[in-house]
């Protein structure tokens, strides 16, 4: 397989054989995270990446959705999170107070799948509003499934493309806890899961330093400049010492995420 | 208890302007056509309570029926923004619109509750977000037999709840299948009740993953085909992803809003 | 994450001298076979729990395994006594036995607050009975939002769960129909957990009123056809009435019931 | 229809063409005070009654077990509370925890029936212990369902034969509260439910005094005399201003019972 050219921004597809976007290699990498056991997934990127992998390298891998579809196989990724077809093809489906109570809560979920409209230097996430909350700027759709999703997933992957709006030092509101405001915090808060293990973007990857919590980059995808990051990042940013390049798409994560995606993504 | 009328009578019956209102259905089995049943009959200072407030509670709070919104997850299920809820918080149009907001885990706990004839629920919930600060109705308990703080939320118990499913029978117990989300939580919590139906058969053919609602935990059944449009009833539509991507263009703009709302909504009568 | 292995192998697995162990099935589906199994493999100083400890708890505790019993209702429903249940209480026959004396209300709740990973539950229950006067384990708590007392009682999370049902598929997925009580709570509320079954099929079929348990959230699956008999597996066997009559003459007397065990039970192999 | 004579103990048949024993006076009895609406049912003699009640006046009447079965018609008094036919015959199944929460616990059923070991002045039942709890000299099943059933239904039948055994100044142990020691007592425990209504046993009914609280004798089965009836109980019984005479059971009533019991009881 050769190694493709790098896509050079979400929007702009490369061109050659393996050309890919941006926003696919951020889905692949996004679903080789995912390994056999379980995993909450959240309407979107999260789900097209956690499809990517049960059609790949994780055929066992066991789709959990909020609207309490546990074991959905579904054809294509579902529009929201309440399709048909994840309910025509889950093992089991349950309400939605006993997927929350019975299957989120006591963490026996491995893999809770998270988007952001910010995420900070710790890992904490807002997806429910910009600017003041009496007076927004913006006002997201609020907090649905994450907060839970976020304590209690016995670890998180945060799905997120990567620009200054969106990398801030400090969330305009917590809506889901990363790691708080450092080293302590999730154990403090009685939160059980590990907490954010990952932050894939459109350029890289990102992970908390295990001493201080503090988000830094380990990967950089094919062609993403270290300028590059940097300049997309709301804070002074920390590069791990053994910094990577991802590996690219390989054709067959590419063609299982195209048949998925019917092209779009 | 339950009695089978029409739509425009269940609804004039059991909602009153100012009522709280739960209209629940996790992307299935949404209850559109009581939804714009309310619209026509021109309630003012609902409290409306839901989940994910969707597509319908988007026109309810564009047309002004709202005063309040007890939410959790407020957008266009893998489109984007609710506009007019967006609008209505951003802007106060058409007007002012106050927001209780919590979790999903939050809100299907207090739907429990008051489900279960109790004050409050406890959860594993909400702890170092933003949330409590916001949201009054978040506060701490401490289990009393491990010391250990967790998080309460009061019962919801809504004056009116309304769902819609496929079926019931002629004496108005009703079944549902597919993803029934907090529909029989809603029903219990709720101080009145109306479910609409795709259809009223003889006999409820027991089905796998059907929920049985009997009839007299209900107060109104009305039949209402093709009323979870454009979200979906599993058996009998499919969900209009089309529409939800179009509501999208629709929904931006107040003019446009308002048109299609005199077109689609206030100049049909209710199904029956 | 489960394992389909022999009867003998899963109870060798999972229960250790010592160990709390729920084994549930209200009246349908009660895990005969893995009860027998523990009874054979000599098991001593469990806490066993159940709501209804029912003839299968009559013998664990005739036979010596247990030295504490956590329940709601010790009888032979619709028969009277259970004999050995109350001879160990009344006399400390063949061994003193601990009882935590509970409500169903109570019970249930604690198995939902364990499946659910809270430390505690609420319920409106045991006011202004002697029950709390006796079990240290129901407090006191009062609602954040409304300052009403309630009723707390800590979770139950077992050290292993045994319930049975009608099927597995090979993978070790459950499914189980009829009246499914509290087997989902108290499997997932378990630290390990056992399901027996009447059979094991390629397909579950989905069917009415069926519950599924999904098997990474199981640790053993075994066969064990007639498993629950005298109780029954719906669809498979019926309630073996005359046995649970049959049985009142048979456990009254010490002789007369170690007789039955020692012909019944441990001659008898473990179905596979 | 004649007026048969009376039954004069709880093991006596009396003879005649509509003779019928004490017991089925009693079931009788109770399950004339079933009307339309739900009722929580417990094993033995109030299964009986209710079942009798479902084939005579009240047939639209919705049985709830606390095996979780809503709404069953079962073709004979089942011997356990989770016999296969109750589920058979349902509305609804649905799980324990469910039955309890979401069903009895908010004051949905109107009616509570149940049996005693012992009962006192004030309608407290004792299912759990006879003497001391630590050395008990008869160790009896327990709560069950009935603390909860006692506290949450809107209204509360009890069924027991009448002794100075069963019908004692205090109970032994209160495993299901009546009206505690008096006028007050419930609202102050918080119980939403009215409790016992009326004592049906196989020597007439006993209902409270709206004022004491206490249990005052209000009917006599026929053929029962009064000295009787305060022999069997265990404390100064009050006798209601316009005791009245029970109606015997009719044909029907008595014919639907043997069907439902073949016979027995």
């Amino acid at each position: 397989m050769t190694v493709s050219p790098s896509a050079s921004s979400a929007s702009t597809a490369s061109s050659g054989a393996d050309a890919y976007t941006a926003d696919e290699m951020m889905t692949v990498a996004a679903a080789r995270r995912l390994r056999s056991g379980s995993c909450f997934v959240g309407i979107g990127l999260p789900s097209v990446a956690a499809n990517l992998a049960r059609r790949t390298h994780a055929p066992d891998l066991v789709l959990i959705y909020e609207s309490g579809t546990i074991g959905a196989k579904p054809g294509r990724p579902p529009l929201s999170i309440g399709d048909g077809e994840l309910a025509e093809t889950a093992d089991a489906v349950v309400s939605v107070p006993e997927i929350f109570n019975y299957w989120l809560q006591p963490g026996r979920i491995g893999v809770g799948f998270l988007g952001a409209a910010q995420i900070d230097r710790f890992a904490n996430i807002n997806t429910t509003v910009i600017g003041p909350y009496d007076d927004p700027k913006v006002r997201l759709p609020g907090a649905g499934g994450a907060p839970e999703i976020a304590a209690s997933c016995r670890e998180v992957t945060v799905i997120v493309r990567q620009s200054p709006r969106t990398f801030v030092e400090r969330v305009d509101f917590v809506t889901s806890v990363g790691f708080g405001s450092g080293p302590g915090d999730r154990e403090r808060l009685g939160l059980r899961g590990s907490g954010p293990r990952t932050v894939i973007t459109d350029l890289g990857v990102l992970e908390p330093d295990p001493a201080t919590c503090e988000l830094v980059l380990t990967h950089l995808h094919p062609g993403v400049t270290l300028d590059r990051v940097r300049a997309a990042t709301g804070w002074d940013l920390t590069v791990a010492p053994g910094l990577r390049e991802t590996e690219p798409p390989t054709a067959r994560e590419l063609a299982a995420l195209r048949a998925l995606t019917g092209g779009r993504g | 208890m339950a009695t089978v009328v029409p739509l425009a009578e269940a609804v004039g019956n059991l909602v009153h302007d100012g009522d709280s209102v739960a209209m629940e259905g996790f992307t299935h089995l949404i209850p559109y056509a009581a939804g714009h049943e309310i619209i026509r009959q021109g309630h003012r200072g609902l409290t409306l309570i839901r989940m994910t407030p969707d597509l319908i509670y988007d026109q309810l709070i564009g047309m002004g029926c709202a005063r309040r919104l007890v939410f959790s997850w407020g957008g266009n299920p893998g489109v984007g923004s609710l506009h007019r809820f967006r609008d209505a918080v951003q802007n106060h149009w058409p007007a002012p619109l106050e927001i209780e907001e919590h979790s999903h885990a939050g809100i299907a706990n207090a739907y429990v509750a008051g489900a279960s004839g109790l004050p409050f629920a406890v959860l594993r919930g909400y702890r170092g977000t933003d949330l409590p600060s916001r949201t009054p109705n978040i506060r701490p308990i401490t289990c009393p037999f491990t010391g250990e703080e967790l998080t309460a939320v009061p019962a919801i118990n809504p004056d009116v709840a309304i769902v819609h499913a496929q079926r019931a029978d002629r004496r108005g117990n009703v079944q549902l299948w597919g993803i029934t989300g907090v529909q029989k939580e809603a029903v219990l919590a709720a101080r009145r009740s109306l479910v609409t139906v795709e259809e009223i058969v003889e006999e409820l053919e027991p089905r796998p993953g059907a929920v049985v609602l009997p009839e007299w935990a209900i107060t109104h059944v009305s039949e209402a085909p093709l009323g979870s449009h454009p979200s979906y009833s599993a058996g009998y539509t499919v969900r209009d992803n089309d529409f939800y991507q179009a509501w999208d263009g629709i929904a931006r703009d107040r003019d446009t809003f308002l048109a299609w709302m005199d077109e689609n909504v206030l100049d049909r009568k209710a199904a029956r």
